[in-house]
């Protein structure tokens, strides 16, 4: 018999059925509580929503308050002046391919400052935390100017770019620490199997990105989908134009109303809602990857 | 080595972009704030005068002060509700994935929207919170929220916690996927209380995502306009009235873009010392 | 799923189309959009059909987005064909000679009333084809005045007094009076004697707010209209002059609001509101004070590719039947002399204080209060409302301050 | 301590149950291991002992008391994780402490049964040190002293030593074994090594599918399995397995002939008694073999392993799922390639039915 035995800790004995019960109970109200403070969290924009279908006498009569009927004037209106399928198209299309440009060139930046810690690497961090912390609305001038001068005014490209080097900076450092965290051996394996840098980076590194590429997505989603400078100032031909656009043209110079605005908000926020419904799984197991590094 | 060093061709693409696109928009933006620059036509050079400027006037030390204390308010209670709901979801996985993307949602929705949704929420008159505050009998708790100087802070800031508690969430949550499950159940056996394994074993351990979401949302929010510049503009008068609003009205509502250059410079610095101090100090307590 | 995505982006980068074999003029407005449409839609069309070559892209970007794209294109040297531009603009832009001179030979030049026609002419020259003058005053809920027995829009203090303690009384909230837009409306109306000192004295620093008797007065009679009951002074600080405040008057919450007649549209297609465009009370008058604002124009950057399409877009515009459709759609006075009424019955009230002479120009819209006062007086008007017993020197030595500041 | 016992216990998620009532009973002191393949739910049943998996049915007592659905920290259990699972961000010492610090007991009390721990295990030099900083085996101590100074009812040790390399975990086996002796507390280990379970065990617990085979001291099992999982499952090598016939059964024996060696006629004891023709299946342990034995046959020898003190001979045949196995001890061993002739003595094997795998006794 050991000697440390002789102060052990008294164990009560309870029912079981009561341990059951108290636990069953516990777990329920905790359910509850979360889901509660979750719902609370989103009344907001079922305020908004509610909004959206009422018309202005209902607003002013009772804010809370239910609408009385669905409304559908409202969105009929916003929709009719929307071009929404266009536009919803073109926002699709510049997004994705930011997220392209950002993905690509990202984690191809990546990959050497996450390997190879020298000078080189500490400058090139440096300039993209310079990147990650300018208040992008100062450099509004210079760009447009760059942007003529390189011919780039009124392309998707251009636009595609501009947006880009927004998100470039935060998707290395994503990037970085991620690499850093894949196991050496790996790559030395590839190497022996007579891979050059360009193989290793294609067939080993850039599989294992998968995760905290959806994060990265999600983000670069966000950014490009909302932003409406970018579009008005780089873009002139209306076909080009994106769905935030299209939303703020309810913005009036002299006040906005919300039984327009919200209908076309609604609108211009639903297809990214979709989509982020669509990929929440897999972006979500990417912000798991991402930030455990 | 030669054979790594070749590794550097692959900054290239990036290095390119972000140069062009960016950096060299910066350098230019540091040319512009040594100058008197209206916005258009010819910028005249005035050396340091728009720093001096800055300097010595009491309004904008005052603006770089609340613009901070406005940070600190953000940044703290957003770590702290994300934390709490993502230690919560952590425990309830039947509930995880849904509340996760739920409470997603406000962060998706574009500033200029939600700056409207709340400016309607926050109105003294028939603002959503007031009524619903007569409505559940507590008239007495209603507020002027957007026009009492006292307040006016708080209600921008809260707003903005609202919108981004979703993404500190899921990065926090990221963070308790990333402990071991065996450290929990150790915990639970040792009889540790759902608050003392918080407390005492996934806390300390969820160092990264801290310092991951701390440098985020600190970034994040001393750029931050939107919703101030929405919500208050600034007011009511100069209770809000941030460093990133006083750059806005100056490049665009005086068009003085040589003086709202300097004050974006300035803003700059101050994001890359605090984003470095928070850097050292977070990662020095993750590897303490 | 990333060698799929790279050829969505190759299709989305071919999908960047070439231009017509037209001429495509291209105009930027902050008016026509759904919120303010202004009859340019219909405008348009018009042009377009008495001119089969031209081609009229318009695009809309709001007020406040202007000072961000337009600056970018007329300094790179490719900006619009024809650009709106308020008189702030006019300034900024024209006085960096980004703007064509359309000509003081023309005929519309001399059609224009002379108060507009001297504050848009800068050195001999005419940047801008003004397109409207657009009345700033009380909207008035009839209904509600109703309740309270009272069947006129109140023109002169002691009405507004009257009417907002028989509104009080009934239970209904008399007035808006945001710091931010309506105050200044109320401030400006009983600082500013028509007859008296021009606006330019106290915009150039050559007289002070702090010893005017005429703005202290103003502050002053704020004050009895807080005594009379027409608003809480402290509640106005929350509201925003823009957003919750017109939605408070077009949900019929409140009798009084002073905005500017741009609101008329969008409050007419309220179902059941009634209401009428009143001039501001003042002290100077009793027939109420019309604030005419002059309103956008149309301006010609100097660099524009198709400056000759974008004339004959001006002189469309300088043909009274077509500018008619534009002003009725606003509700604006037009600022050339002669001409067809365009504003609807609901602002005679407004309409006829105007034709007795009994009008100022809003002076933060001639520029002679310089940009920087009109920040500085949301500012200090919500925080004199704020805290209504201070002295008026407080407030009035800001402005001072400010003005001082800008030259 | 505490004797631990299970009445029909059940683990099921959403529809599907991974425990079908389990009814277990482990007497106060006994060193318990659960073995069986993976998959089996020895892992499941340990954590619902544990009280990290909630039980769906059924009843479970520790000491007499009921702690079926008690949270995990009333039960009176320490548990040893496979992983360790040490606090990365804490010393060795604080590891140790964080219980009990939990549970409120005093500093110094604190301190002097973590000492008495870290003496026990020879930890004292690593107090201060990180999880990071020490060896695996030094990581398995300091798990285990964190069970120990906690003084649990019953000790719970999950596949401990699977993170092991060979040689040090013939050394933690040992000492296992002697921390047991010295404690005398009840431990409940979980391994899908055998031979872990026949050398450490009072009792094994053969688990599959959920369901117990049998539970008894290592020696019932190897030699009188129940049935042929078990029998399959206990020893190694494994127990050879031939296909035959019951040709007949005359005075307690079934007569069973074996095609695979030669068709060789072996008589075995039985008290219950099977029908003739019945297919069945004869298991013989490779030690059983003996040149001398009453039962002679010939294998086809392909593999030779000769591991010094013994060796294995390897016969396969095509139509055979394993090959046949003999021990060899003597100084003679056939060429690989070669016939080697054997013999058994029909007592040493055991019958069972093709069928339900059960055996016939």
């Amino acid at each position: 018999m050991m000697s440390l035995s002789d102060t052990a800790t008294p164990r009560t004995a309870t029912s079981p059925d009561w341990d059951l019960f108290r636990r069953r109970g516990k777990s329920i109200l905790v359910h509850c509580i979360v889901l509660g403070l979750v719902a609370i969290m989103l009344l907001p924009l079922v305020y908004m929503v509610m909004m959206s279908f009422k018309t202005s006498t209902e607003i002013a009569q009772d804010p809370l308050g239910l609408p009385d009927s669905l409304y559908w004037g409202n969105y009929m209106a916003a929709l009719s002046s929307m071009g929404y399928v266009r536009s919803v198209l073109n926002s699709m299309g510049i997004t994705i391919s930011v997220i392209v440009v950002v993905v690509f060139s990202g984690a191809m930046a990546a990959y050497p400052l996450a390997r190879l810690q020298n000078r080189i690497s500490r400058v090139i961090v440096m300039v993209m935390a310079l990147g990650l912390a300018t208040p992008n609305f100062v450099t509004i001038t210079p760009i447009y100017v760059i942007f003529r001068d390189l011919g780039l005014l009124d392309s998707y490209l251009g636009i595609v770019l501009a947006f880009a080097a927004l998100k470039l900076p935060l998707a290395v450092f994503f990037y970085t620490s991620f690499i850093a965290a894949i196991p050496i051996e790996l790559e030395e394996a590839a190497r022996l199997d007579n891979c050059n840098n360009w193989q290793i980076f294609w067939h080993v590194i850039r599989p294992l990105l998968a995760p905290v590429t959806a994060t990265l997505s999600l983000f670069v989603m966000i950014m490009v989908w909302n932003d409406f400078i970018y579009p008005l100032l780089l873009l002139t031909d209306k076909d080009k134009l994106t769905v935030m656009i299209a939303v703020y043209k309810f913005v009036g110079n002299t006040g906005i109303d919300p039984t327009k605005l919200f209908p076309a908000a609604v609108l211009g926020s639903l297809p990214l809602l979709l989509m982020f419904a669509v990929f929440q799984r897999k972006i979500m197991a990417g912000a798991t990857a991402g930030a455990v590094k | 080595m030669r054979a790594r060093l070749s590794l550097y061709w692959f900054t290239v693409p990036a290095l390119l972009v972000i140069g062009l696109f960016f950096i060299h928009p910066i350098l230019l933006t540091w040319n512009m704030s040594l100058t008197n620059f209206a916005g258009i036509g010819e910028a005249k050079d005035v050396g340091w005068r728009n720093y001096e400027r800055i300097f010595t006037r009491d309004r904008y030390l005052q603006e770089i002060w609340l613009t901070l204390w406005y940070t600190v308010i953000v940044v703290s209670a957003l770590t702290v509700t994300g934390l709490f709901f993502a230690a919560m979801l952590h425990r309830l996985p039947l509930i995880r994935n849904f509340s996760r993307a739920a409470l997603y949602t406000p962060a998706m929705m574009s500033f200029v929207v939600v700056g409207y949704i709340w400016q309607f929420l926050y109105s003294p008159l028939n603002g959503g919170i007031n009524v619903a505050l007569r409505d559940l009998g507590l008239g007495a708790w209603e507020q002027n929220w957007l026009g009492d100087p006292a307040l006016a802070l708080y209600s921008v800031a809260f707003t903005q916690i609202w919108m981004f508690t979703g993404f500190t969430c899921a990065i926090f949550l990221a963070g308790f996927a990333g402990i071991p499950e065996e450290i929990g159940e150790a915990g639970r056996l040792e009889g540790a209380t759902s608050w003392q394994r918080f407390r005492y074993l996934e806390l300390p351990l969820l160092g990264p995502s801290i310092t991951v979401s701390v440098m985020l949302t600190t970034i994040g929010t001393l750029k931050t306009f939107e919703l101030p510049f929405i919500l208050t503009k600034g007011g009511p008068d100069g209770a809000t009235r941030l460093l990133s609003i006083d750059i806005i009205d100056n490049l665009f509502g005086q068009y003085k873009f040589g003086f709202a250059s300097a004050l974006s410079i300035v803003m700059l610095v101050i994001v890359l010392v605090v984003a470095f101090l928070q850097n050292k100090v977070l990662r020095d307590r993750e590897n303490a | 799923m990333i060698r799929n995505l790279s050829a969505v982006t190759l299709t989305a980068v071919l999908m960047a189309s070439t231009a017509g074999a037209q001429t495509v003029l291209d105009v930027v407005a902050w008016k026509g959009n759904e919120a303010e449409p202004a009859g340019l839609p219909e405008l348009i069309e018009k042009f377009e059909a008495a001119n089969p070559d031209i081609e009229v892209d318009l695009t809309y970007v709001a007020r406040k987005d202007v000072d961000k794209v337009i600056p970018p294109r007329l300094q790179g040297g490719n900006p619009p064909d024809v650009t709106m531009v308020d008189s702030s603009l006019v300034d900024l832009w024209g006085g960096a000679g980004f703007l064509n001179d359309l000509g003081t030979g023309s005929a519309w030049y001399d059609r224009m009333v002379p108060a507009v026609r001297e504050v848009m002419t800068t050195d001999g020259e005419i940047r801008v084809f003004p397109l409207e003058v657009i009345g700033m005053g009380n909207f008035v809920n009839m209904d509600l005045m109703a309740k309270a027995g009272i069947d006129k829009a109140p023109v002169t203090l002691d009405e507004l007094k009257a009417a907002c303690q028989a509104l009080a009384a009934q239970g209904i909230a008399p007035m808006i009076f945001a710091g931010g837009f309506p105050a200044m409306l109320f401030v400006g109306a009983n600082g500013i004697d028509p007859n008296g000192v021009s606006p330019a004295e106290y915009g150039s620093g050559e007289r002070t707010f702090v010893e005017d008797e005429n703005f202290n007065a103003a502050l002053d009679g704020v004050r009895d209209l807080v005594a009379a009951e027409c608003f809480d002074p402290e509640l106005q600080a929350g509201l925003d002059p823009w957003a919750t405040a017109p939605q408070e008057f077009r949900s019929g919450n409140v009798a009084i609001l002073p905005q500017g007649a741009w609101n008329i549209g969008n409050f007419s297609s309220v179902e059941g509101l009634t209401f009428q465009f009143a001039p501001m009370p003042s002290r100077y008058t009793d027939k109420g004070l019309a604030l005419d604002l002059v309103g956008p124009g149309w301006a010609i950057p100097r660099d524009a590719e198709h400056a000759e399409a974008a004339r004959k877009w001006v002189d469309f515009f300088a043909e009274e039947e077509n500018l008619t459709v534009f002003l009725k759609a606003e509700g604006a006075y037009s600022p050339y002399t002669g001409g067809v009424s365009t504003m609807p019955d609901l602002a005679a009230p407004y309409t006829q204080a105007r034709a007795e002479g009994s009008l100022i120009l809003w002076p933060f819209s001639t520029l002679e209060f310089p940009k920087a006062l009109q920040s500085e007086w949301e500012d200090s008007i919500t925080g004199f409302l704020l805290n209504i017993d201070k002295p008026n020197e407080d407030t009035l030595q800001r402005w001072d301050d400010t003005v001082e500041d800008s030259m | 301590m505490a004797e631990l016992a299970l009445t029909n216990a059940i683990k099921r998620y959403g529809a599907t149950q991974v425990i079908h009532g389990v009814d277990l009973q482990v007497d106060d002191g006994d060193f318990c291991v659960f073995v069986g393949p993976s998959g089996c739910g020895k892992s499941t049943l340990l954590r619902m002992i544990a009280g990290l998996e909630e039980t769906s049915d059924g009843r479970m007592t520790i000491g007499g008391r009921d702690v079926t659905h008690a949270d995990p920290a009333r039960r009176g259990v320490a548990m040893v994780f496979q992983t360790y699972a040490l606090y990365p961000h804490m010393t060795v010492r604080e590891n140790m402490s964080f219980g009990l610090k939990i549970g409120g007991t005093e500093k110094s009390e604190i301190t002097r049964k973590v000492d008495a721990a870290a003496q026990i295990l020879k930890l004292q030099d690593y107090m201060d040190r990180k999880p990071k900083a020490l060896s695996g085996g030094q990581r398995q101590r300091v798990a285990i002293g964190r069970a120990i100074v906690r003084q649990p009812d019953v000790f719970l040790f999950d596949e401990p030593l699977s993170n092991l390399d060979a040689e040090l975990r013939v050394e933690m086996r040992v000492e296992i074994a002697k921390l047991h002796k010295q404690l005398g507390a009840t431990m409940i280990y979980v391994t899908h090594d055998q031979v872990e379970a026949m050398t450490m065990a009072d009792k094994i617990v053969v688990l599959r599918d959920g369901r117990i085979e049998q539970a008894g001291a290592p020696v019932t099992l190897y030699e009188d399995p129940d049935n042929l999982f078990v029998a399959g499952f206990i020893g190694s090598p494994r127990m050879n397995f031939f296909d035959g016939t019951v040709t007949r059964v005359e005075a307690g024996r079934a007569h069973v002939s074996l095609p695979r060696l030669g068709g060789v006629e072996v008589p075995v004891a039985v008290t219950e008694v099977p029908g003739e023709g019945q297919a069945v299946k004869l298991g013989l342990r490779p030690e059983h073999f003996e040149p001398d034995g009453g039962i002679r046959a010939e294998l086809t020898i392909d593999v030779i392993e000769n591991l010094g003190g013994v060796s294995y001979a390897y016969s396969s045949s095509d139509a055979d799922d394993h090959p046949v196995i003999v021990e060899l001890r003597g100084k003679s061993r056939p060429n690989e390639g070669g016939r080697l002739a054997v013999g058994f003595d029909p007592s040493s094997a055991l019958l069972f039915d093709s069928e339900t795998g059960r055996r016939i006794r």
